[in-house]
């Protein structure tokens, strides 16, 4: 009974996302638009600046570590959250 | 993983394994920086030792080599470093995780300085991925009745 | 990156993604769980992000199965469907 | 025409796991399958944003060379490393998340004894809460 909506929703959902794969680059397309922005930047640069030679580290920790610590918080939060949780009295 | 199998095999196998486990997470962590891995992956595999403890041995063994304190004050000595770190920065006249400021207080140029800043965040994501893991398999594994189980055990 | 082991690969993926969800014990879900992120692991090594082939080997296939073994053990592994 | 198919079957798979994934979230009775569904539409989501970063004749995001000697390093000789960097993000708040929705599906078991969607409704009606 569940399953009629489900099936409707899916191809639905399957017709929109292989008609916007159609407009998507070549796949591994070395000069499509995301390769072209910004990362050449960060492959150039990492070594003079930063002296990492692994690029995702230093992009990782250095250019981006704003996202990195609140990241590390978003575990620390979940590490709380999952005590708070289970480690309470039985009546509840 | 609650109570214990005693079974012979299973224990020596795992305390000859543990040890190892914990010397490649340490290797993955130091070599971040020129190879693969880092802080995250780091402490997902010292995670997974102690996880091998739990299922080798019972609750009782597991707690008495990681507490439940002593995860909760690694879980904020993993934050607190990270963003302990940033607050150096800012303290030395730098922006906020900014390290090339800490050529300041650390015997080297500042290209050399964003290195050993990065070494020290990736510390303590090391700890804060570690204590958390093993916090939440701790949890999910006893239903967070740690006490009721041990007691009933008579241990 | 080589597509004919890239194809091969994503086919053992999906196989193993409709057999998570279609088999009838939740432990052998979980299990095939872990293998399609280990396929998952496998694919992302071959496109070349081997930092995030390497998390995933560590947390999708380790960790988190796990985790899910962990819940099933206090819980029960039987289902309708 | 085999140009065309290797050039987009990618994407086409991807859309296939991410319908898998969607379907055992929307037609499974079970909360744990759903639960496995997530996690199977979350890895279809990081498969689409590691195929963008892939590069045709590129090679891993570590510059070669060693100690002082590093080469220079081109754009063109490497895979992009960003998509990779918010990838390794997502995968490790997605196992937080994982864990979070199983304490709440040992909660659901403590109160109701049952993982099936239809008998928890019926329960619920039954408890009055």
């Amino acid at each position: 009974m569940k399953k009629a909506p489900a099936f409707i929703a899916i191809i639905i959902t399957a017709f929109l996302l292989i008609y916007a794969a159609e407009e998507f680059p070549e796949w591994a397309d070395p000069n499509q638009p995301a390769s072209l922005h910004v990362s050449p930047r960060y492959i150039e640069k990492t070594v003079e600046e930063t002296a990492v030679p692994n690029m995702v580290t230093s992009v990782l920790a250095d250019y981006r570590g704003y996202d990195t610590m609140f990241e590390t918080s978003v575990i620390f939060t979940a590490g709380i959250v999952v005590m708070m949780l289970l480690r309470r009295p039985k009546k509840w | 993983m609650v109570r214990e199998f005693e079974d012979v095999i299973i224990q020596t196998l795992c305390r000859f394994l543990v040890p190892f486990i914990q010397l490649y997470s340490l290797y993955v962590f130091a070599h971040g920086h020129s190879s693969p891995g880092g802080g995250f992956q780091g402490g997902c595999v010292m995670a997974a030792a102690f996880v091998l403890i739990f299922i080798a041995y019972d609750l009782n063994e597991a707690k008495r080599r990681f507490g439940e304190k002593a995860l909760l004050i690694f879980c904020c000595l993993g934050v607190f470093i990270y963003a302990g770190t940033g607050w150096a920065c800012l303290l030395l006249g730098s922006n906020f995780l900014d390290y090339g400021f800490l050529s300041k207080v650390l015997p080297t140029d500042p290209v050399k300085a964003r290195y050993y800043g990065m070494a020290m965040i990736e510390l303590g994501v090391q700890i804060a991925v570690m204590a958390v893991m093993v916090s939440i398999f701790l949890d999910l594994v006893t239903r967070g009745e740690h006490e009721e189980i041990l007691e009933e055990k008579g241990a | 990156m080589i597509w004919q082991l890239d194809l091969i690969l994503v086919f053992l993926a999906v196989i193993a993604a409709v057999a998570a969800i279609t088999v009838r014990d939740l432990l052998s879900a979980v299990m095939i769980l872990g293998a399609f992120s280990f396929f998952m692991c496998m694919i992302w090594t071959q496109m070349g992000g081997l930092d995030v082939a390497f998390t995933e080997a560590c947390v999708g296939a380790g960790i988190t199965t796990a985790f899910f073994i962990a819940t099933l053990y206090n819980t029960t592994r039987r289902t309708k469907d | 025409m085999l140009e065309y198919l290797v050039s987009k079957y990618n994407y086409w798979m991807y859309v296939v796991i991410i319908l898998i994934g969607f379907y055992g979230m929307m037609a499974k009775n079970n909360l744990m399958k759903k639960l496995i569904g997530m996690g199977i539409f979350q890895w279809a989501i990081i498969f689409y944003f590691m195929s963008i970063s892939a590069k045709k004749g590129a090679t891993l995001q570590i510059v070669s060379g060693h100690g002082a000697a590093y080469d220079v390093a081109r754009a063109i000789d490497y895979v992009n490393p960003l998509p990779s960097v918010l990838m390794l993000t997502a995968i490790v708040v997605a196992v937080a998340t994982t864990g979070i929705t199983l304490s709440v599906l040992i909660l659901i078991y403590r109160r109701y004894g049952t993982f099936e969607e239809d008998e928890i409704i019926k329960l619920m009606n039954e408890k009055g809460k």
